[in-house]
């Protein structure tokens, strides 16, 4: 298979999925290896940025989707007749920034940094996709814990977790998950 | 010190409003002085209270907790106070540095500008071809119900509990209750009536504890030979007194 | 506005709408004015054949719509299907238990017992053939109900829903949810 027709692949399976498609998943469709598909992908990119096109993908931790370029937000919400939406509160950002850094967290965990009962916030950013559970605590209760998701990642524009801003000094706010849930 | 007109419907809980009063007071984070802390506290609650609000719980067991602190000091062992002064400033650290990451992180906020597509709507056989032991669904099942409980019903309240008391805050809030409580009945109790039912050692501390901060605050006054307390205002007392001489 | 940036409206605005997009709506969103529009478009897809691109545009009857071309859909199908084949998640299996040994429950039932929103993970059983929509409650909101399937059945190797593995204790959580219409 030429490279012209493997860019055409990834192309149109991005473009069909419209979500994140994992990288392992977009090369066995596509045929082309895992270890080709970014090289393959940045080429893309590139294509896009001298055209100026209006799409381009974006990498989501380990997988990849297609996406409109910021700049045509403004015609691109005439069109569809959409209107911004409300911005997150302070307090669905600070719930958010908690999960974000020290994910996967218990709404438990939350709660205690925030000193204040926090779930119907983080039920409320699982409802906008910017978070999801993660599996349970193997503790008695045995709470959900959360993490953030790719709307998460795409939504600040970062490819993955790693590239959160660091927090001044510290990298993890340091509590230990298990102390809270005693 | 300026006097704080916020109300309480303004915070996102007792931590808010502390590290309000830390950054509008300018104490020092890392070293705060309990006592203007409490001061501060008390005043904010006072006025919110005054304002006909109802004080959620959690802003109660805060003011608690400063309580217990700052009684903790009048101990000849610090180590305690010290401990619990370190977890309070640790949290109001996190949340004031949690705070900070949140505003950098939403700066960058463009989920709005950015659009993706909805998945063609292709004929595809998306049908589940796995196959697994049926045993499965019941551990499933167990955990999703398991986890019901956290959520709702007693569990949730009683871990809550527990981590209170854990903390050891609640059994002096209760006490500082209790013995009021007591004294707005009769004016005067003895202090052993104070300690009944007070079996383990916690809670007698507490009770002790109580006593002492009531004191310190110039709330009550303990009689010359230790047995009795009663409130600093003498009006009380002696109400107390006739009633019981009449009783006689 | 250079034609570069109209190039890149348009395909943003074609990008994001999924569905046809009539031409004065284009026109309007682009800013490119309806006599300019079909040269710009065929344009873009000389572009796009020169590249070998995986989508195009087509015009349908006074619209365009942004697709994917044809020879890639058997790639695409590979994509969707791949899907099929990852496990179920503790998540997935939860749902999928809560509503085999109380069926038929609608998501707010599910919702209730985890505590969590778990709609999309009910779509996600849904779209794997695993429970199927079942009728309506006759309550306020008149929600959905859903019930395992025949696939569900095959997965766990069982004849009918009454060889489900007894539950010890509770067999069923109860919750009444109301009369349900068919």
């Amino acid at each position: 298979m030429e490279i012209k027709e493997k860019l055409g692949a990834i192309e149109a399976i991005l473009f069909a999925s419209g979500e994140p498609v994992e990288m392992y998943r977009l090369s066995e469709a596509s045929g082309v290896d895992a270890g080709t598909l970014p090289s393959l992908i940045r080429l893309l990119n590139e294509r896009y940025d001298d055209m100026g096109s209006g799409i381009c993908i974006k990498k989501l931790e380990g997988s990849f989707q297609m996406c409109t370029r910021e700049k045509y937000s403004p015609m691109i919400r005439t069109a569809l007749e959409t209107k911004r939406n409300a911005p997150l509160s302070n307090a669905a950002m600070e719930v958010l920034t908690i999960i974000a850094y020290n994910q996967p967290v218990s709404k438990g965990f939350v709660e205690n940094v925030r000193g204040i009962d926090s779930s119907s916030v983080v039920n409320n950013l699982v409802e906008k996709g910017l978070v999801e559970e993660a599996g349970r605590l193997d503790i008695p209760g045995r709470p959900l814990v959360y993490r953030t998701t790719a709307v998460f990642l795409r939504s600040f524009g970062l490819s993955s977790t790693a590239d959160l801003p660091p927090i001044s000094g510290h990298n993890r706010i340091l509590i230990d998950e298990g102390n809270i849930e005693s | 010190m300026e006097k704080l007109t916020f109300s309480l419907e303004n915070f996102e809980g007792p931590l808010d409003v502390l590290l309000n009063l830390v950054t509008k007071h300018k104490l020092d984070i890392f070293d705060i002085e309990i006592s203007v802390l409490l001061e501060q506290y008390m005043n904010f609650l006072d006025e919110a209270h005054e304002k006909d609000m109802e004080l959620a719980g959690e802003f109660l067991e805060m003011a608690a907790r400063l309580i217990y602190i700052k009684t903790a000091y009048l101990l000849p062992q610090k180590e305690e106070a010290e401990k619990m002064k370190k977890e309070l400033e640790g949290a109001l650290i996190e949340l004031s540095l949690c705070r900070e990451a949140a505003a950098k992180l939403s700066e960058n906020f463009i989920g709005d500008d950015i659009f993706v597509r909805q998945p063609m709507k292709l004929k595809a056989d998306t049908t589940y071809r796995l196959v697994h032991d049926p045993e499965r669904l019941v551990n499933a099942y167990m955990t999703a119900v398991s986890g019901r409980k956290i959520h709702k019903g007693r569990t949730n309240i009683e871990n809550k509990i527990n981590s209170v008391v854990k903390r050891r805050i609640v059994p002096v809030l209760t006490k500082v209750v209790h013995i009021l409580r007591e004294l707005y009945e009769t004016g005067e109790v003895y202090m052993d009536k104070l300690y009944e039912g007070a079996d383990d050692r916690s809670s007698r501390v507490a009770t002790f504890l109580a006593v002492l901060e009531l004191t310190k605050f110039g709330r009550i006054k303990i009689s010359d030979d230790n047995m009795r307390v009663f409130f600093s205002g003498d009006r009380r007392r002696k109400k107390w007194k006739s009633k019981k001489n009449s009783e006689q």
